[in-house]
């Protein structure tokens, strides 16, 4: 279809760090006068390449309207370029039928669409639902509130002191009781990565539903659903290069098919009447109202180019650079690294503690230097109080950082080290 | 989409299928039937089959909706009427074909069909020329709910 | 504050149709070669303005960050925007605080959080709520779904023939037991302006809460809430000039406070531990997870571009087409119009059937021309039941709209009827 | 930023009451206390006040969090301390109102209160600085309920 022929699919484009990097705009940009940025924010938003920016323009410019229901070209061409990003989508995580990708608003109203539709369903009292203490907040909060309103019993594997999960307590706590195991697949908060391989099936001996917390591992990591063993997959597009606003529910055809809908209203009904409605098939029956239309484009565009480089590629550099990080910042006096220390165990994040001085006054003065990280609990205190800290300061990467950008951190935090010990002169 | 496009998909041969459909009416005592709809255009057929034997000796067709769709209706039953269950199968199977390919189906004997071609190449009418398809595959069936063609059901999604 | 300087605030510029479709890119594209775009569909969504598309760019191109939680100078910037986003969207409404505006993706949206936040929280069986029969799907379907879940009693004020409401009716249905009356205040399908004076007092007396369905009246006429009398609003951006997957959630804060949130996940709490969590304050308590940052934004500038015309200009310049329309199109042979007759009381909407042809191929004939209209149901089946019709043909104005495109409109419907009629030759 | 405005962030008055903060203890028997949070970063202050007739005798505060909360509440005890409970709310109202016009306070007799003047140019870091004073003012009012200084709450949203 010409509509999407834009990128061409299937192309593999060797990993060239310099050609990446002027793909995004926004690393030209200086935080001060001679400052140049180096974003290490990843693991909260990834930046955009021009490649998504201009899908969007192009979308607004030239095609833009209302999908489904109408005859005139633009709707046409609209709903052409909305389904064909769902099907990108699909492709992407090695789903066979694109009906599976339910288009939401992030990693958080993914989880909240299977507490809703299948949870609400199909949980009793006294059923199982188990987590980890490793999880972000998108996948404590909503078990809690069906805790409270049904009387399910929400359990958590614990974590070590190094940041990995317990899995001699997973053999315990996953049971026949277990009708649910909702885990992270790697832990934004650590970087940790978890062994999926030994944990889904532990659930699934136990006929539990598996839900995969994909929101850090479909950006980094090779993820192909045919293999994982799940049976939903739930990822945010604006970590994965793609805009804000549109996320991912993948889910197994017949579990969408046995789901309530979720949101009410146009899109999702097949009849209404003033007595009753009936419901549309899978995906229109949890896509109710007027979609992101532009941004589940824009989303098709970003895994297009991710896609292009390759997720194993993908991988490949982040560990270069995390192994890089992990020694240069290991080095750095008073600098405590929390998580795995195996970089093999461990996506591009590394959190941190700066003896002596606050992550929130860690992350102002390497803001100075245009070095932009993250402190606080990144949405998961359950983490924070395991290790005993209030709050970190987390460095996380993507395809366009270098072991440059991670020498200014490092000195940088050096720079905030003598700036807080020495009394404030010199920076 | 020029004049000639439309052309293209409205042709004479639909067009007079549209204006007079072949075997629009009921049966009296059909041994199965079928409702379909279009949710998103509000069209609708109902579709009564008589078979004896292995053999569709009569078939008729109600409802309303689009010009593609009731021609498409009144093609169908004038090809089906008279084949085997089987033949009328693969005539479904054919057309579904012709709509994703845009090739002549070659559906044997019956050239009213080709006129639907032109339909192939306007996404958003593909539905209307399935309903009454989709229908009769159901009535054979034998389940007798109701179909519907939702632009966002399997073909639609793989993008075509 | 620099970041949104932008457009100048306040500034009024006179209504200026040829330079307002200069701001329209889509404007100078054709949908096939020598046949320009005549794009009537507003009412399913609107075009967007360079300075909506260039503000979607500026964000990616320069400030991108996720927002809250960070001291790095683009979250900053991010959070200033988005915060600064919700300033503009409540000033637009004439909300005094803006944190009574929550980001939703869409009108359907807005409305299953009142469902699911206050009304399941507050309503009991036997409790009525009460609707209208033109509602659009989304503001139908959540209350059914809220009676078969709960036990309310769901009650429509019915239709007359020339597509008001029946006033007299309302009077009887609106009543001691009536917890909610949740109205729209145009329709979509028809243009009926709804008398909202005369409703929601009928509804306040009874002590029942108010909500509008302003999907189709923010974009279109002035809305001001300090005098609309209802305590929520809900409406869409893209139907207003704004980006796809953001809309809003008006209401009044002690509402907005003694709701239950509705998704969980991060930035929506204050506290969690694995035992328990608690809310952040409005808005944040309805905005769990990544928000749709730039398309806020983007809104903001939509926001901006319609203040700076006067929602009173863009309603004249509406009455004025709409009532050409009305008269060019009533003089077509063949012709029905649907809804009220007088101009003053209907949108730039007009709903029409062409005799002998079906509204699905007048699109089809209508789009050769290059004119886009809707035809179908229009997500409200009970006014095509009401009026005894499968469907409508359904052309929708903006403020880009001319007097010249519905003379092509009207030629075209002409053209149509000669195709069926005539059989199909000379078009 | 630069790092001139990194010294105006953190001038040496700050961080001096950030490494040896005043009054950072407990009172055995305060009249009022409460504790206030920020969810977004972590920080944590305790404050214990003892009122006698409408003086502020005695003021402690615990917790823990960033210099410039830390600092800010070390400030604030210093300033309220010996003050009637109506002067202590008058230094809560203007060291907000410093925070929201990046204008000296102007709190007559305290000095030390403009090293936080530089805070205002960091809207992140407005919450940190006020997380003391909002909590002191949650603390006289008797309450004694949790005070959060959420990013997103009023001020902020108004666009500042
Ligand atoms: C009156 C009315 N209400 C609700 C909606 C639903 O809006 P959305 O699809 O943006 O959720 C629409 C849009 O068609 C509408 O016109
Ligand atoms: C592991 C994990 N889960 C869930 C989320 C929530 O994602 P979103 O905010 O896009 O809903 C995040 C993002 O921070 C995450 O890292």
């Amino acid at each position: 279809m010409t509509l999407t022929a834009h990128a061409e699919p299937g192309a593999r484009l060797p990993f060239d760090l310099a050609r990446i990097r002027r793909d995004f705009p926004i690393l030209r940009r200086e935080v001060a006068p001679g400052v140049p940025l180096i974003y290490l924010d990843n693991a909260a938003t990834s930046q955009k390449p021009v490649q998504v920016i201009a899908e969007l323009t192009r979308f607004y410019r030239d095609h833009n309207a209302n999908i489904h229901r109408a005859v005139h070209t633009l709707s046409v061409e609209s709903t052409e370029l909305y389904e064909g990003a769902r099907a990108k989508v699909a492709a992407f995580i090695g789903a066979t039928d694109p009906r599976e990708v339910i288009f939401t608003r992030n990693t958080t109203e993914s989880i909240n669409l299977v507490a809703h539709g299948w949870a609400r369903k199909f949980l009793r009292a006294g059923d199982e639902v188990v987590v980890s203490e490793i999880e972000h907040h998108s996948n404590i909060v909503p078990w809690q509130m069906l805790r409270d309103e049904r009387g399910i019993v929400l359990r958590y594997i614990p974590m070590l002191p190094d940041g990995t999960l317990d899995l001699e307590a997973a053999r315990q706590i996953i049971g026949p009781k277990t009708r649910l195991l909702s885990i992270t697949a790697m832990s934004n908060a650590l970087g940790t990565i978890v062994p999926l391989e030994v944990l889904i099936p532990l659930a699934k001996v136990q006929g539990a539903v598996v839900l995969v917390d994909g929101a850090q591992s479909v950006p980094h990591l090779p993820v192909d659903v045919r293999t994982l063993g799940a049976d939903f997959l739930a990822f945010s597009g604006h970590k994965m290069l793609g805009p804000t606003g549109i996320g991912v529910l993948w889910g197994r055809l017949p579990l969408l098919e046995s789901m309530d809908p979720f949101l009410g209203g146009g899109d999702m009904i097949l009849t209404v009447s003033m007595e009753r409605s009936t419901w549309a098939d899978v995906p229109a029956k949890f896509e109710a109202g007027t979609p992101n239309i532009a941004d589940a484009i824009g989303l098709g565009a970003a895994v297009d180019y991710l896609a292009a480089l390759g997720m194993d590629e993908v991988r490949r550099h982040e560990i270069e650079i995390t192994d890089y990080a992990l020694r240069r910042l290991g080095d750095v006096p008073g600098v405590t690294i929390f998580g795995p220390p195996d970089v093999r165990s461990r996506g591009g994040v590394v959190s941190f503690a700066l003896e002596g001085v606050h992550p929130h006054d860690v992350g102002q003065v390497l803001d100075t230097k245009g070095v932009a990280i993250r402190t606080g609990h990144h949405c998961a205190q359950p983490v924070m109080t395991a290790l005993h800290v209030p709050a970190t300061a987390r460095a996380s990467f993507y395809i366009y950082n270098t072991v440059a950008e991670v020498d200014t951190l490092a000195s940088a935090i050096e720079s905030a080290a003598a700036f807080f010990h020495r009394g404030g002169v010199g920076i | 989409m020029t004049g000639t496009l439309l052309d293209d998909l409205y042709r004479d041969i639909l067009l007079d299928h549209y204006r007079a459909p072949r075997n629009h009416r009921g049966i009296a005592a059909p041994t199965c039937s079928a409702d379909g709809a279009n949710p998103l255009c509000g069209d609708e057929v109902h579709i009564d089959v008589a078979v004896a034997g292995d053999r569709i000796v009569d078939i008729a067709f109600g409802g309303h909706g689009c010009s593609i769709s009731q021609a498409s209706a009144s093609m169908m039953t004038e090809y089906v009427k008279g084949r085997s269950v089987a033949e009328a199968r693969a005539g479904v199977e054919a057309f579904q074909q012709m709509m994703v390919t845009a090739q002549a189906a070659g559906i044997e004997g019956f050239d009213d069909i080709d006129a639907l071609l032109g339909v192939a190449k306007f996404p958003a009418r593909v539905k209307c020329a399935s309903l009454a398809w989709k229908t009769l595959e159901q009535a054979l069936a034998g389940e007798g709910g109701a179909v519907t063609t939702d632009e966002r059901s399997a073909e639609h999604v793989r993008g075509i």
